[in-house]
């Protein structure tokens, strides 16, 4: 168990968006999160990284362990923490910065200056997220001025350059033609031998395709986890059989 | 001098002096190339306490000391004279005024130039609450807190802008600013010019003193009492004339 | 590197705590001679009399800052904030950076030149259109502080105009706004803070600002009145500051002009923080 | 194709407010119209000032004016040492408030975690817009000069300065940084940065506009400031090398034309030295832009 | 047809983006446009309602009528045009005000003041875009601290608000769940009795579902446009067929 999360509450002021979630993440498997919008997925998933640390009005209580650490024990070093846990987010947020600086931010930051070593790197992260071929005449533009899906992919490459020991990908695949979808699957499916990765997805077939483990989020609980074959095929809950069977609501 | 001087002065205090002040120590600066003046020019309150409680090594006040400056144990040593020119823009047809009938026209008697065959009413225009000059103007006009004026104004040029830019204004102006000024007219008092010799000799009526104020009976640093000779000497008054201020007749000692 | 911005932080506070005892220092003793009621409600300003007794009333002066920071706004805010729209959103590009440029030349003009050129130009045009006696006058220092506060309002709101997100004006535009509702409805409320701070910053300006006023407010301790001839607590302080003779009422008393300034822009930021706070809310 | 085809086509829902459509055309033509006008007030002014200032400076302003030193033996001015002086105070100022204010401003919007004390700091940043220069001037001469032992001088003046501009610096840098979007520091965050990391790379190149405008809005102050100045950095009209200026009375070009004007009333050096500043102040203000782009590339 | 596309061609400053455009759209009829990421579908979506203007940097050539009217004719009322032509933007972008103004923002500006006919119109569309029970309890809280798929069902009711007479949506639905998804498709096949909807998907179930005509765009040219069954069961371009049946790149 590479995470392991423990009564974990969060309140947005008095919103209270997660409850008592308490869930295993297997090392180097593909975990998928799935639920209405809404449900706190992405809420759940910013909790692992601590990024909801930015967010002054958040309280959270519970626990979260990471390779034995627990991470909001106050002497958890955050930094070291997110470098490790990689982030790509629900809305495509690059760098006002060209393609390139945008890939190379990631590197740079934990000292990697040598020009050929980055060539390499941003070449590597942006042909494994399946955008190489689009940007690679173009990577001194601004990263602004990319298609939507084509900002999607630059953010899954800059996480990739960092080479996280998790990957936590908020619907990364959502803007994406099938065939990048495609890509980005394949390229998931083959991190998994080196990495954890954790997807929220609105995809069933794509869950059901590439996750081992899948979670039913409802409301800010966690409805039921269990192996993404069980889960789809014989569910324990009746909300998760009607969800799936897109019966709900 | 004999002995080279060297060391600092400072001198500290009123703004009007500043050109007095200005070319006697460049003059003195080049004689005596090591010693370096300071003037800070802070106003003749600041001047005299600098001197005072010795931050300043002269202090410099335009206007005379009061008693309880002298109380505290301070003297005053006149370095210059300086007129009080009366001026009027350059359209306004009068040319001369008695003492009386300025005093008159600044206390609110007289409020109209039809009276000297003009038009429109007199606008006059002052100096603030302090001031070196209004000191001078106000003692000599025998007008002290009944001046009714419609602009009080901080500085000599404003005062001139100010004349220069109303037709029926009049002010009051150090005479050695108001030279070769476009715009305005220096009227005379009682028929007497406000020239160098009329003020040195006491005909011009309207003038105050540029004073020195040191510490009485102390006893100054050679470069200092050195400072203070020079001004005063025979060698020093055409330079005060040049700064546009008057020598005084009979330096004191 | 927190501890290190922090102290960086510290640092106004320590100027502010600094220059606030000290004025309190120096300016409470004239009132305790001359009693707060007297001072503050008096309406006569006669420090050096020698022939009569002294008066120390500053209400004059109280009121003519209040009258002449109100009117500088009421004409510089809207002026200076449709101008910076204009040059933000609507303007050609060469034309924006051509206002901009001379906007920041007037923001160097020193204080003095911009009274030197109001006593030549502004002061005799008042006195010919309303024929006065001198056109030194509260409405010619207003007029003069209104220019001087443009610089400030222009330039750091047409900054923060200018960062708010293209995406929110596309959504408005795509709802069939036009771009002057846009700027309006979107923009601007996007932008609110900047612009808050643009207006205080232009306020400060106004209060604060001395050496021009004092060239074409006429500087007498009248009762304000837009055609009178009246004097600000700045122009009080910078015009007698330096003459009063040190120790005597006087100084003391125009030490407490500076409490009473100082105080009183305390109230009016407490006053705007509270408004942009009660905006802020809302949303 | 007209305009009235146009609109004749595309009506469907006619629950409107019937006069509604004729409304809305006046307010964009009235909000047009107050723009332009207003604008068009503002370049007025700024024409007539500017235009003001050089008509009246620029033939006074010789080169023996630029490159000598006053002297009141030969009854000239030169305003050379002047020059020096300005440069010398915006330098020590802006090298001491420049990082000051950007380091509050970043404080306050970056790390900050108690509302209490960022509103005490916002608070005394306003006052100190507020406060009059003369009080400054003031205040810096007793603390500086009297309480530090200083001489007038260029430095007592610049640390005056410092009071004076660092509000400026910190709500303009302040401001910037609030218009930028969070998705940026959380994507850097992300990755691994550390904040200040964060705050380095990704938040002041984005804020590199507003530090611009607040350096020129401060360096304008600066340049225009005479009232705070004559207690703390003095009067003198004399040329000093840096070193000896700081603690020598040196009037900046400000200062000079204060007191050529108001004390000699020597307009024409005045109109003059108002044009240098005005030149000097767009030179500035390019090299400020210039500085600014390259950093935010960077 | 309620639109019509001639020759349209535009560059993003030397970037050919859309070559050739000529299209004829029907009216009260669902247009799905397909394609691979960044091969303008986006980009030819905002030819329509003339929101290129707002890019100094694009240039365009052709023309597009729209109810007999050239939209680029430069005696054109672009405001009018749009409140008629509305749009969801791909990226979710509600203003920073809160949940009620966003909707009301649009009526507002058309001139309707009315307290009571407010309140109706932003609960109409709020409902219709299957957000109100989300929100009902919220109306006056900050847009921005809604979750992802929130706020792209805000943005739809914001353009609902308004009636437009085309909706254009861009992957209006790529954040959203299989519920809500649902939902809007339901809501867009109910649209279309009164409006004309084109919409821009990733997803060919979807365009399947519920399109009636269908357009396959590639590197910025119209490959492809007809019937939407027609489209998938026998396509006519080789490089159509290979898109849908995923065997493309
Ligand atoms: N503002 C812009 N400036 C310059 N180039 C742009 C801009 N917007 C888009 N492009 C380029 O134009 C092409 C088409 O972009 P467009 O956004 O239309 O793609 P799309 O089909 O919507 O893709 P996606 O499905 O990824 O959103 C892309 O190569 C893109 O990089
Ligand atoms: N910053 C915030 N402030 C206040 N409430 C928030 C904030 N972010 C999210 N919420 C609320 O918390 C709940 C969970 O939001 P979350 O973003 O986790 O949903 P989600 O499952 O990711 O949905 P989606 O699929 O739409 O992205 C929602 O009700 C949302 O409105
Ligand atoms: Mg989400
Ligand atoms: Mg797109």
């Amino acid at each position: 168990m590479i995470i392991n999360v423990q009564k974990l509450n969060l309140w947005y002021a008095d919103n209270h968006a997660l409850k008592d979630i308490s869930m295993d993440v297997p090392r180097n498997q593909i975990t998928a999160l799935i639920g209405p919008s809404g449900c706190g997925k992405s809420t759940f998933l910013k909790t692992l990284n601590r990024m909801q640390d930015l967010n002054p009005i958040v309280r959270i209580e519970g626990e979260v362990w990471y390779n034995g650490n627990n991470i909001y024990d106050p002497k958890m070093d955050v930094t070291d923490l997110r470098k490790h846990i990689g982030m790509v987010f629900q809305k495509a947020n690059p760098f006002p910065m060209s393609i390139y600086d945008n890939i190379a931010y990631g590197p740079r930051t934990h000292g990697i200056r040598a020009r050929a070593k980055l060539d390499a790197i941003v070449e590597k992260a942006l042909k494994d997220a399946a955008i190489w071929d689009e940007v690679k005449d173009r990577l001194r533009k601004p990263a602004l001025s990319l298609s939507g899906g084509q900002q999607q992919r630059l953010c899954i490459a800059r996480a990739l350059a960092v080479e996280p020991d998790i990957l936590l990908m908020d619907e990364a695949t959502s803007a994406l033609d099938p065939i990048s979808t495609g890509r980005i699957e394949e390229l998931v499916t083959q991190l998994k031998k080196k990495y954890t990765v954790i997807m929220v997805t609105h995809n069933m077939q794509q869950a059901v395709r590439i996750s081992d483990q899948c979670a039913f989020f409802l409301l800010g609980e966690l409805i039921e986890y269990s192996d993404t074959s069980t889960l789809f095929s014989t569910p324990t809950d009746k909300r998760t059989e009607d969800y799936i069977t897109g019966r709900f609501g | 001098a004999q002995e080279a001087l060297s060391g600092s002065i400072a001198t500290d205090g009123s703004t009007s002096m500043e050109k007095v002040i200005g070319i006697l120590s460049e003059q003195f600066m080049i004689d005596n190339p090591d010693v370096a003046i300071t003037y800070d020019a802070t106003g003749s309150g600041t001047g005299v306490a600098a001197a005072l409680n010795g931050t300043a090594d002269i202090g410099l006040a335009s206007r005379a000391l009061k008693e309880e400056e002298v109380a505290q144990g301070l003297k005053s040593i006149v370095v210059a004279l300086d007129g009080i020119a009366i001026i009027v823009n350059e359209k306004c047809p009068v040319d001369n005024l008695t003492l009386q009938e300025v005093a008159d026209i600044f206390t609110g008697k007289i409020t109209s130039w039809k009276d000297f065959g003009g038009e429109g009413d007199i606008a006059c225009i002052g100096r603030e609450a302090g001031s070196g000059t209004r000191d001078g103007f106000e003692s000599i006009t025998k007008t002290k807190d009944a001046n009714k004026l419609v602009q009080e104004l901080t500085s000599t040029g404003a005062v001139i802008t100010a004349v220069a830019s109303n037709a029926s204004g009049i002010g009051y102006a150090s005479s050695s600013a108001v030279e070769g000024q476009e715009g305005i007219k220096v009227l005379t008092i009682d028929g007497v010019e406000c020239t160098e010799e009329n003020i040195a000799n006491g005909s011009y009526l309207i003038q105050r003193p540029f004073n020195l104020v040191v510490k009485e009976g102390a006893e100054l640093p050679k470069q200092v009492q050195a400072f203070i000779d020079f001004m005063l000497s025979e060698e020093a008054a055409p330079l005060v004339a040049k700064a546009g201020a008057v020598p005084p007749a009979q330096p004191e000692k | 590197m927190k501890m290190l911005f922090f102290l960086c932080g510290l640092v106004s506070v320590g100027f502010v705590l600094c220059i606030s005892i000290y004025l309190f220092v120096a300016g409470i003793p004239a009132f305790k001679v001359i009693g707060i009621s007297d001072m503050l409600f008096g309406k006569v300003w006669l420090p050096t009399a020698s022939t009569t007794e002294p008066s120390f009333g500053i209400l004059p002066f109280i009121l003519t800052s209040i009258w002449g920071t109100a009117g500088a706004i009421m004409i510089g805010v809207p002026i200076g904030l449709l101008t910076a729209i204009y040059v933000a959103k609507a303007a050609p590009k060469k034309v924006a950076t051509a206002i901009r440029t001379s906007v920041q030349l007037l923001a160097g003009i020193p204080s003095v030149v911009y009274g030197m050129i109001g006593m030549v130009v502004l002061v005799p045009l008042i006195q010919r259109t309303f024929d006065l006696t001198s056109g030194a006058t509260l409405m010619a220092a207003i007029i003069v502080l209104a220019i001087m506060i443009l610089p400030s309002i222009i330039n750091v709101s047409e900054t923060a105009l200018s960062a708010v997100p293209a995406e929110y004006e596309e959504a408005s535009m795509a709802l069939g706004a036009t771009k002057e509702e846009t700027w309006f409805r979107v923009t601007l409320p996007a932008a609110r803070s900047g612009v808050a701070t643009a207006i205080v910053l232009g306020i400060g300006r106004a209060i604060g600002e001395a050496m021009a006023i004092i060239m074409v407010s006429g500087n007498v301790a009248n009762m304000p009145g837009l055609f009178k001839s009246v004097r600000f607590m700045t122009t009080a302080i910078a015009s007698e500051m330096s003459y009063a003779a040190v120790g005597s009422l006087h100084r003391d008393a125009l030490f407490s002009i500076g409490l009473v300034l100082f105080l009183f822009i305390m109230l009016i930021n407490l006053g705007l923080k509270f408004f942009i706070r009660e905006k802020k809310e809302e949303t | 194709m007209s305009k009235t085809t146009a609109t004749t086509t595309i009506t469907t829902n006619s629950d409107q407010v019937p006069f509604f459509q004729v409304r809305r055309k006046l307010y964009n033509i009235i909000v047009r119209g107050f723009l332009r006008l207003t604008t068009l007030v503002t370049v007025g002014l700024l024409i007539f000032m500017i235009g003001y200032i050089l008509i009246n400076g620029l033939k006074h302003l010789t080169i023996p004016m630029l490159t000598t030193q006053s002297s009141y033996i030969e009854d000239t001015i030169g305003i050379f040492p002047n020059i020096m002086n300005t440069l010398y105070m915006i330098l020590i100022s802006m090298l001491i408030a420049l990082p000051l204010g950007i380091g509050a401003a970043v404080y306050l919007n970056e790390y900050a975690t108690n509302r209490r004390l960022v509103t005490t700091i916002e608070f005394a940043a306003e006052t100190l817009t507020g406060i009059p220069s003369i009080v400054f001037g003031l205040v810096g001469m007793l603390v500086f000069i009297h309480l530090f032992g200083l001489k007038q001088g260029v430095l007592a003046g610049s640390l005056t300065l410092v009071m004076i501009i660092l509000p400026t610096i910190i709500r303009t840098t302040q401001e910037s940084l609030k218009s930028i979007p969070d998705d940026y520091r959380h994507g850097s965050l992300a990755l691994g940065s550390g904040k200040w990391h964060m705050v380095r790379t990704v938040v002041l190149p984005s804020a590199m506009d507003g530090i611009v405008t607040g350096s020129i809005l401060a360096i304008g102050r600066i340049v225009g400031e005479s009232a705070a100045l004559l207690f703390t950095a003095g009067f003198g009209l004399r040329l000093n090398s840096l070193f000896k200026s700081l603690q020598r009375s040196s009037a900046s070009l400000t200062v000079a034309l204060y007191v050529y004007v108001s004390e000699r009333g020597e307009m024409e050096a005045g109109f003059a030295i108002a044009a240098l500043l005005m030149l000097i102040t767009l030179l500035l203000n390019f090299a400020a832009t210039y500085f600014g782009n390259k950093l935010k590339k960077r």
